[in-house]
């Protein structure tokens, strides 16, 4: 006893004292600076409800569900309410109507116009004029219809009257204008509205507005399918869009309009529009979360604390379908994906210049193990067309396979012989072909077993992994043997369709190749963009592929199907290929539905 | 070749000791020293001679204290002796005899892998047995020690009156303010002009002499009933050696403490013991009261010390001290000793009590 | 005084080096940050990527770009974010806001822990439970640190579902800030207690040794007092100088666990800024980061003046 | 007497404030052998004995993996089989997402660890001794000029240099060494300046310099042996965080695709599933093998310590 009154001597007192007043000097500073931080977002609507439960009543809640058996398991209906900014309106039914997606394309900063992905979500809150649907044909969205005349120069397109934005303001042609504009003048990657637009005029009586372009120009619907349609009388006052950042309600005049945007907690949040006439969508908000960690997303769909999964010109990883076909509560979406993996050889360089080593390459390469590998089954062996059958005017070419022997003769036959006896062929040169393939880290698999193909056939290949930055500056160099890249539904429908954005040498861009000189190619481009008529635009497609069936200018890998997981609990999906299930027909229909 | 003696030798080294600018200051202290210095000569005198009276305060009966490392090393055997109340025993040896581990077995400050035989009693109580909780109860307050090396035995992170305030808080679990004051009288009584000062200054900033007098305030601030003293002249200049006399002699009068005086330093013990044992090779081979023993020592490795002194002519004891872990066989300083006999070497001598002196030499059966 | 002069200078011409280097090393960076800005499909003429630069000034010569550069800083802007837009200094309060948040209490977990441990591992290293807590601490100072972070999260958010797996928070309040940032705390800290385990159990079987620590338990304190009032004191003070060596660490080390977490903190922005090359951002974190680290050893020079009076030397000269 | 008395004491006040640890050694010189001699015979045997063992142990084992890879890997690691494979006789570890055997690219991937380590940790030891000499020698400006360099360089961030050197060279784990080499000999530095700081003072320094040698001479044969033994342990642990480091880096994706290391593994476990298919056969093994080897690196690194920590205690009492 003596002792323990003499350990309460007059030092230790103090420093006990001292620490704990530490503990607390640190618990108020976090919580100082935490309010701080979540003051930041100033504009955060203050209606935003400060969900009643406590951490300690939901700690205790995830104990005793931990206990009683579903080992991890929590059912999206079971007893736990989601704390969703939602679950204050909560309608008749005791579930809560909150659907919520999952993305993997984690927006960087709140501004509707100046980052790229915001752009794609906020689709939902302003959609564009036009939208392709599920066959690829670009049909009208805000426009009920468009017409073309003057030579592909003047276009004029017819507005629906039953729109309002989420404002009550009604959505005037004027608004339509307005936008294409402000895009135009405002936005660097619309510029080429603000070269060719002479003029623009509204007609209020048939609730329409025409663009003058001072050249033809065939793809415009297909352009106005990606800019969203702002309300005039809110973006006016904004001087420079890209530079606006703001967390708090965009006004929308879709079916949902932009409510929060919450880049702490990584979600975004889009409330039911009051003033849509439309269909009324089932659901009274929409979240849509991201995960930088695609493993974190399959979790997070497993525990339903997400129903279903997007990713701009991407599929849900291969490896965790299994994961989710395991739970049973999971059905999966597929279409063929209009983009496609493809081995781009430096057609300015030799010996890739030379179409035979290209056509030998292309024997020496296994689809079906790399299909097998890359998408686990859900890819097949790809046509020598490189248009994936997905596409309009596909024209069947005939299919690439794997025979090393006829790549070796063809080698041979081509001229390039190993003289010198070291197991690999020498160039036109004399010296060793040395082949080097660029690529970026996510690609890092299909690097690896295309330099094991290409060593089987006597070029001896090295792998040089670089980041996504130091790829476009070396790609744009021409600075690269061989190169592994993707293509993007958007990216195949550029410039004159049919993945021909990717091979014009006149067109410069961050995923485009820009390597192909060839004047037949070119012209064939230039006769695409200047007609219209569907019938001649087929022709031109099937000499296109028949073109890249006999070149080769890039080596296409695998098709691949683009996989949507969804949770059973919904129903009536629906997905377009430019989009996916990211469109306002998905968002109206799905139902909830007692599996 | 005259070598020169080894405390001059000292001296050198502790003028190479950090020696601050406050030393100099304390100039006119060091005269209130010197009148109280001649007072005390007279009265000690008178008092030796009722020393018979007092009951013996320590006890100690064959002490052997042996290490367990690579090999054993017995450093200490047969160590017996008793120190009565207000007495002043003094251990005296060559470095390397072990004397310091004398005063660490009897505080029980031993490492762990020490193992200590033989019964240690503090007024009546075995302090061998006690339990290190029991023990940390009477260390400080009825036994203190003084450590040879002040700077190092000071805490460098804590002022100076933080470290005096210790002992009372640790004890006597006196408030803080109280505490301060008690040690502010204890360095005034010592002799400092500036107490108040002393009190927040850090030990590094003061100069041996000065950690030195603060170590005895620490030590003696409970007045302990002994106080064990370990090589307090090492280190020290001469006049800083004059003062620490006269404050262990002030201390014994005022406090009434036994002391255990253990140094190297024979005009020093002269100067201060009233009994002196000499210690040669971790054994005890000569005691006797200080003024018998400068007269007629018996011992002869106790005339060839006293020989060495510089009055006596510099004569210094041929060959080394032999190393504890490889002692010569009989008596062990048969190898130095000049008297040598043949059964010194195979026998090795008991000590025999002769009144009050106790020799062990096959010189006097 | 010619100490804290020398002093001054040094931190003052670290700081300048650091500035520099903060200029040179992202435009050394391969990669046009104006491509980045516009995305992966878009096509846009060379015309506006050149108005673009010529808008963002990076087609100026680089001493011009230095000078506006400098100029700036002296007036405290930091510059505007490129894929951020926003002005630099606001996203770094607000993500530094967040990091300091869970590396800050993290450390300060670690450190008592790391120290107290260490502090009794050292006082008795032959006890059982000392040998436990050292293996084990050396243990953990050896897994790195990401793979520590995968495992945690693999077994507590995926298997046992106890704690949510990304994001600061789900509803701005602080139970759920606790609730998530709980898992990278905790990995956090006993990361840092690993380090300051061993280096203060080093120290204190050094300062063990010493005679002071005889003294102390010849003045009659027992065991741990023993440690508590002296030993302690002495050897924490290889531990200052080891935090502020460690103050680089811990943001890159904060990195990983944000990325395994996905919280977008300070260190998911630096490696997004980088992949994007978004010159202001970068300049702006790598200086803010430079400025506390170097502030954090002048903080540790200071403190151990203050702690010990060794090193502050013959102070108490001057006052006589 | 006095007068002797002053002079002798302003050169010593000089040298006493130079540093606190400097002060220590200071100390020291004074204490005579006799009676601190006792304590030398506390051995650590608990601890540093046992652990010693096992991770010399352990090392033996991890260089014997790296030397000769083919013993323990059944299979080359490029070749493939049927990937996400569960353990199997003739897959022990089962296999990856393209179909490698894992324990083969264990194996392999043993020697690129520990090269990189290995590497790194040496070029850092080597500036960080020739800088802390220089520094702790030369005192003064140099001194001052070189520490602030040193903290210069403790703040650079290695991520962006990598992707520059990444990017002008062809990315290997030469680059990977070159730039942990070059970042991390920070705290030798520190290490080996505050230990020729005290050595500076000790007395054959002084006499070596009144011999007149060149300070250059006087470094090379006085100062560094003296040093070897603290280098030692301190590249030991500069070995265990390169490691570390690297396997951190490969996780972030900047490794050298073709010389796959445990951190390269441990990412693609990362980044195609592993986590999510409870592939634990897949992230676990790299994971433990760098957690042991570095474990065994650095018990071998304290067991030097504490070894060097005695060694010093005698030297400076028996002065």
């Amino acid at each position: 006893m003596k002792q323990i009154k003499h350990l309460m001597g007059l030092e230790l007192k103090a420093r006990l004292k001292r620490t704990i007043i530490l503990a607390i000097l640190v618990l108020t500073f976090c919580l100082t600076i935490f309010s701080s931080g979540a003051a930041g977002q100033e504009d955060t609507e203050n209606n935003q409800p400060v969900s009643d439960e406590g951490f300690f009543n939901r700690f205790i809640t995830y104990v005793k569900n931990l206990f009683s058996g579903e080992e991890g398991k929590l059912h999206s209906s079971g007893e736990i309410p989601k704390t969703g900014a939602a679950d204050i309106q909560q309608s008749a039914e005791p579930e809560q109507a909150v659907l919520k997606i999952a993305t993997p394309d984690v927006i960087k900063s709140a501004s509707l116009v100046g980052d790229t992905s915001l752009g794609i979500f906020a689709h939902l809150s302003n959609p564009p004029l036009m939208k392709m649907d599920a066959e690829g044909h670009i049909v009208g969205q805000l426009a009920e219809n468009y017409s073309v005349s003057e030579n592909n120069t003047r276009w004029t397109f017819y507005i629906r009257d039953d729109l309002y934005w989420s404002d009550g303001e009604k959505v005037t042609p004027e608004d339509v204008e307005f936008s294409i504009r402000y895009y135009g003048e405002k936005t660097p990657w619309a510029s080429w509205i603000n070269d060719t637009l002479e003029n623009s005029t509204v007609s209020d009586a048939d609730n329409s507005v025409t663009f003058k372009f001072n050249k033809p120009y065939t793809r415009v619907n297909m352009e106005f399918a990606t800019y969203d349609i702002l309300p005039a009388h809110v973006w006016k006052k904004i001087e420079n869009p890209v530079e606006y950042t703001s967390n708090g309600p965009y006004v929308g005049c879709g079916p949902y309009y932009l409510k929060l945007i919450d880049l702490n907690a990584g979600k975004l949040i889009f409330e039911k529009n009051p003033y849509w006439k439309g269909k009324m969508p089932e659901f009274e908000t929409v979240e849509i979360h991201f995960y930088s960690n695609v493993d974190v997303a399959t979790l997070a769909l497993k525990n339903g604390e997400a129903d279903s999964y997007y990713k701009y010109a991407g599929s849900y990883p291969y490896s965790g379908i299994e994961q989710l076909e395991k739970t049973g509560n999971f059905d999966f979406l597929e279409k063929t994906n209009v983009g496609l993996v493809f081995l781009a050889p430096n057609l300015k360089k030799a010996p890739f210049s030379d179409p035979k080593f290209r056509e030998a390459l292309a024997d020496s390469i296994n689809y079906e193990e790399l299909a097998r590998l890359e998408t686990l089954g859900y890819g097949e062996v790809p046509n020598s067309g490189f248009v994936p059958s997905a596409m309009e005017n596909y024209k069947e070419t005939e299919k690439l396979e794997y025979s090393p022997e006829k790549a070796r003769e063809i080698l041979k036959k081509a001229g390039y012989s190993d003289s010198n006896g070291n197991g690999i062929l020498e160039g036109k040169d004399g010296k060793d072909i040395k082949l080097e393939i660029l690529i970026r880290p996510d690609y890092a698999r299909t690097g690896e077993l295309l330099d094991e193909y290409f060593e089987q056939i006597g070029l001896s290949a090295d792998l040089k992994t670089v980041d996504s930055d130091t790829w476009i500056t070396l790609k744009d160099s021409y600075n690269y043997d061989l190169t592994v890249t993707r293509s993007t539904p958007w990216g195949m429908l550029m410039h004159s369709s049919w993945g021909s954005g990717y091979f014009d040498s006149r067109r410069t861009g961050q995923g485009v190749m820009h390597n192909l000189e060839d004047p037949a190619f070119l012209q064939l481009c230039d006769n695409i963009l200047a007609t219209t008529d569907s019938a001649e635009l087929q022709k031109y497609a099937y000499e296109l592929q028949d073109y890249y069936a006999d070149n080769l200018p890039a080596i296409p890998l695998y098709w691949s199907k683009s996989v949507t997981p969804f949770n059973r609990h919904f129903e009536g999906w629906y997905a377009d290929p430019l989009y996916g299930i990211y469109n306002l027909d998905t968002f109206t229909n799905v139902t909830k539905v007692e599996a | 070749m005259k070598i020169l003696p080894r405390n001059t030798l000292l001296e050198r080294n502790t003028l190479l000791e950090r020696n601050t600018l406050l030393e100099r200051n304390t100039l006119l202290e060091r005269n209130t020293l010197l009148e109280r210095n001649t007072l005390l000569e007279r009265n000690t005198l008178l008092e030796r001679n009722t020393l018979l009276e007092r009951n013996t305060l320590l006890e100690v009966r064959d002490l052997e204290v042996s290490f367990q490392g690579m090999e054993t090393v017995t450093v200490l055997s047969g160590i017996s002796f008793s120190i009565k109340e207000s007495e002043t025993l003094a251990l005296v040896g060559e470095t390397g005899c072990g004397k310091s581990v004398v005063a660490h077995a009897i505080m029980n400050l031993l490492p762990p892998e020490s193992r200590v035989k033989g019964n240690i009693e503090f007024r009546g109580k075995s302090l061998s047995e006690m339990n290190e909780k029991e023990m940390a109860k009477i260390r400080g307050r009825e036994i203190a020690i003084i450590f040879q090396n002040p700077s190092l035995a000071l805490n460098p992170v804590y002022s100076i009156g933080h470290q005096l305030v210790e002992p009372l808080c640790v004890h006597q679990k006196e408030k803080k303010k109280t505490a301060l004051y008690r040690v502010a009288l204890a360095l005034k009584r010592m002799g400092f002009v500036n107490f108040s000062e002393c009190m927040n200054y850090y030990p590094s900033w003061c100069s041996g002499g000065m950690n030195q007098r603060f170590l005895i305030a620490a030590s003696t601030i409970l007045n302990p009933a002994l106080l064990i003293a370990d090589e307090p002249s090492k280190g020290l200049d001469k006049k800083c050696i004059t003062e620490l006399e006269a404050e262990l002699k002030n201390l014994k009068m005022e406090s009434k403490s036994a002391l255990l005086l253990i140094s190297h330093d024979l005009d020093f013990v002269r100067r201060l013991a009233d009994r002196i044992a000499v210690m040669y090779a971790g054994e005890i081979v000569e005691l006797a009261n200080s003024s018998s023993l400068f007269e007629n020592p018996l011992h002869p490795y106790t005339r060839g010390l006293l020989n060495s002194l510089p009055e006596k002519g510099f004569i210094p004891i041929p060959g080394f001290s032999p190393p504890l872990n490889s002692l010569p066989s009989g008596c062990r300083f048969h190898p130095r000793c000049p008297l040598r006999e043949k059964r010194c070497i195979r026998v090795h001598p008991e000590i025999k009590e002769t009144g009050e002196k106790a020799v062990r030499c096959f010189l006097y059966p | 005084m010619s100490e804290i002069a020398r002093k001054v200078t040094r931190y003052f011409t670290s700081l300048v080096l650091i500035i520099i280097i903060n200029f040179i090393l992202p435009r050394l960076m391969p990669g046009d940050p104006v491509k980045n800005l516009i995305g992966e499909d878009a096509y846009v003429s060379e015309e506006v990527m050149e108005e673009l630069r010529a808008e963002l000034g990076l087609n100026l010569p680089f001493s011009e770009q230095f000078i506006s550069y400098t100029s700036n800083l002296l007036h405290f802007d930091l510059g505007y974010s490129y894929h951020l837009h926003a002005p630099v200094a606001e996203i770094l309060l607000n993500k530094m806001s967040w990091t300091l948040i869970f590396v800050g209490v993290s450390v300060v977990i670690g450190t008592l822990l790391g120290c107290f441990l260490g502090a009794l591992a050292g006082w008795k290293p032959e006890r059982k439970a000392s040998h436990f807590t050292s293996f084990t601490f050396v243990v953990l100072s050896c897994i790195p640190p990401y793979f520590l972070a995968l495992l945690t999260l693999y077994i507590f958010s995926f298997k046992l579902g106890l704690f949510p797996s990304k994001g600061f928070y789900d509803t701005p309040e602080i139970g759920s800030v606790l609730h998530h940032l709980f898992l990278p705390v905790c990995v956090m800290s006993v990361f840092s207690a690993s380090r300051n385990f061993l280096v203060m159990r080093g120290s204190v079987i050094q300062e063990k040794e010493q005679l002071y620590a005889l003294y102390a338990r010849a003045k009659g304190l027992y065991n741990t007092d023993i440690l508590f009032r002296h030993i302690i004191k002495n050897a924490s003070l290889p531990i200052i100088t080891l935090l502020a060596l460690d103050f680089g660490f811990l943001f890159s080390g904060a990195l990983f666990i944000e990325i395994i977490f996905s919280l977008n903190g300070m260190g998911v922005m630096i490696y997004n800024a980088i992949m994007g090359k978004d010159y202001p951002l970068l300049q702006g974190a790598f200086l803010v980061i430079a400025f506390t680290a170097l502030l954090a050893n002048m903080f540790a020079d200071l403190l151990y003046i203050l702690i010990d009076p060794r090193v502050r030397g013959g102070s108490m000269d001057e006052s006589v | 007497m006095n007068q002797f008395d002053c002079t002798d004491n302003s050169c010593m006040k000089e040298a006493g404030i130079e540093g606190f640890s400097e002060k220590k050694s200071e100390g020291s010189n004074f204490e005579f052998p006799e009676e601190t001699s006792y304590w030398i015979f506390q051995k650590h045997k608990g601890f540093q004995g046992l652990f010693n063992r096992i991770g010399v142990f352990l090392f033996i084992l991890f260089v014997l993996m790296a030397l000769f890879p083919s013993v323990f890997a059944p299979y080359a690691p490029e070749e493939r089989f049927i990937p996400y494979e569960a353990p199997s006789e003739e897959h022990l570890l089962g296999t990856n997402d393209i179909g490698n055997d894992i324990l083969s690219e264990l194996a392999f991937g043993a020697r690129i660890s520990m090269t990189v380590g290995f590497m790194a940790a040496l070029i850092s030891t080597l500036i960080g001794t020739a800088l802390g000499l220089c520094a702790g020698y030369f005192r003064g400006a140099l001194d001052e000029l070189l520490m602030g360099f040193t903290d210069v360089v403790l703040v650079i961030p290695k991520i962006p240099l990598i992707i520059v050197m990444g990017a002008f060279l062809r990315p290997s784990i030469w680059i990977l060494i070159s730039i942990l080499g070059l970042l991390s000999w920070e705290s030798t530095a520190r290490v080996t300046r505050s230990k020729t700081l005290q050595l500076r003072g000790a007395g054959y320094v002084k006499s070596a310099q009144c011999m007149g040698f060149s300070s250059y001479h006087i470094m090379k044969s006085d100062i560094f042996p003296n040093i070897i033994h603290i280098l030692f342990p301190k590249f030991m642990l500069a070995t265990a965080s390169a490691m570390i480091s690297e396997a951190s880096l490969s996780f972030l994706g900047l490794g050298d695709l073709s010389m796959k290391s445990w951190g390269m593994m441990l990412s693609f476990a990362f980044s195609q599933g592993g986590f999510i298919r409870d592939m634990w056969w897949w992230y676990m093994p790299p994971g433990i093998c760098i957690t042991l080897c570095v474990l065994s690196i650095a018990l071998i690194g304290f067991g030097l310590e504490a070894k060097e920590g005695e060694h010093f205690k005698e030297g400076a009492n028996t002065l």
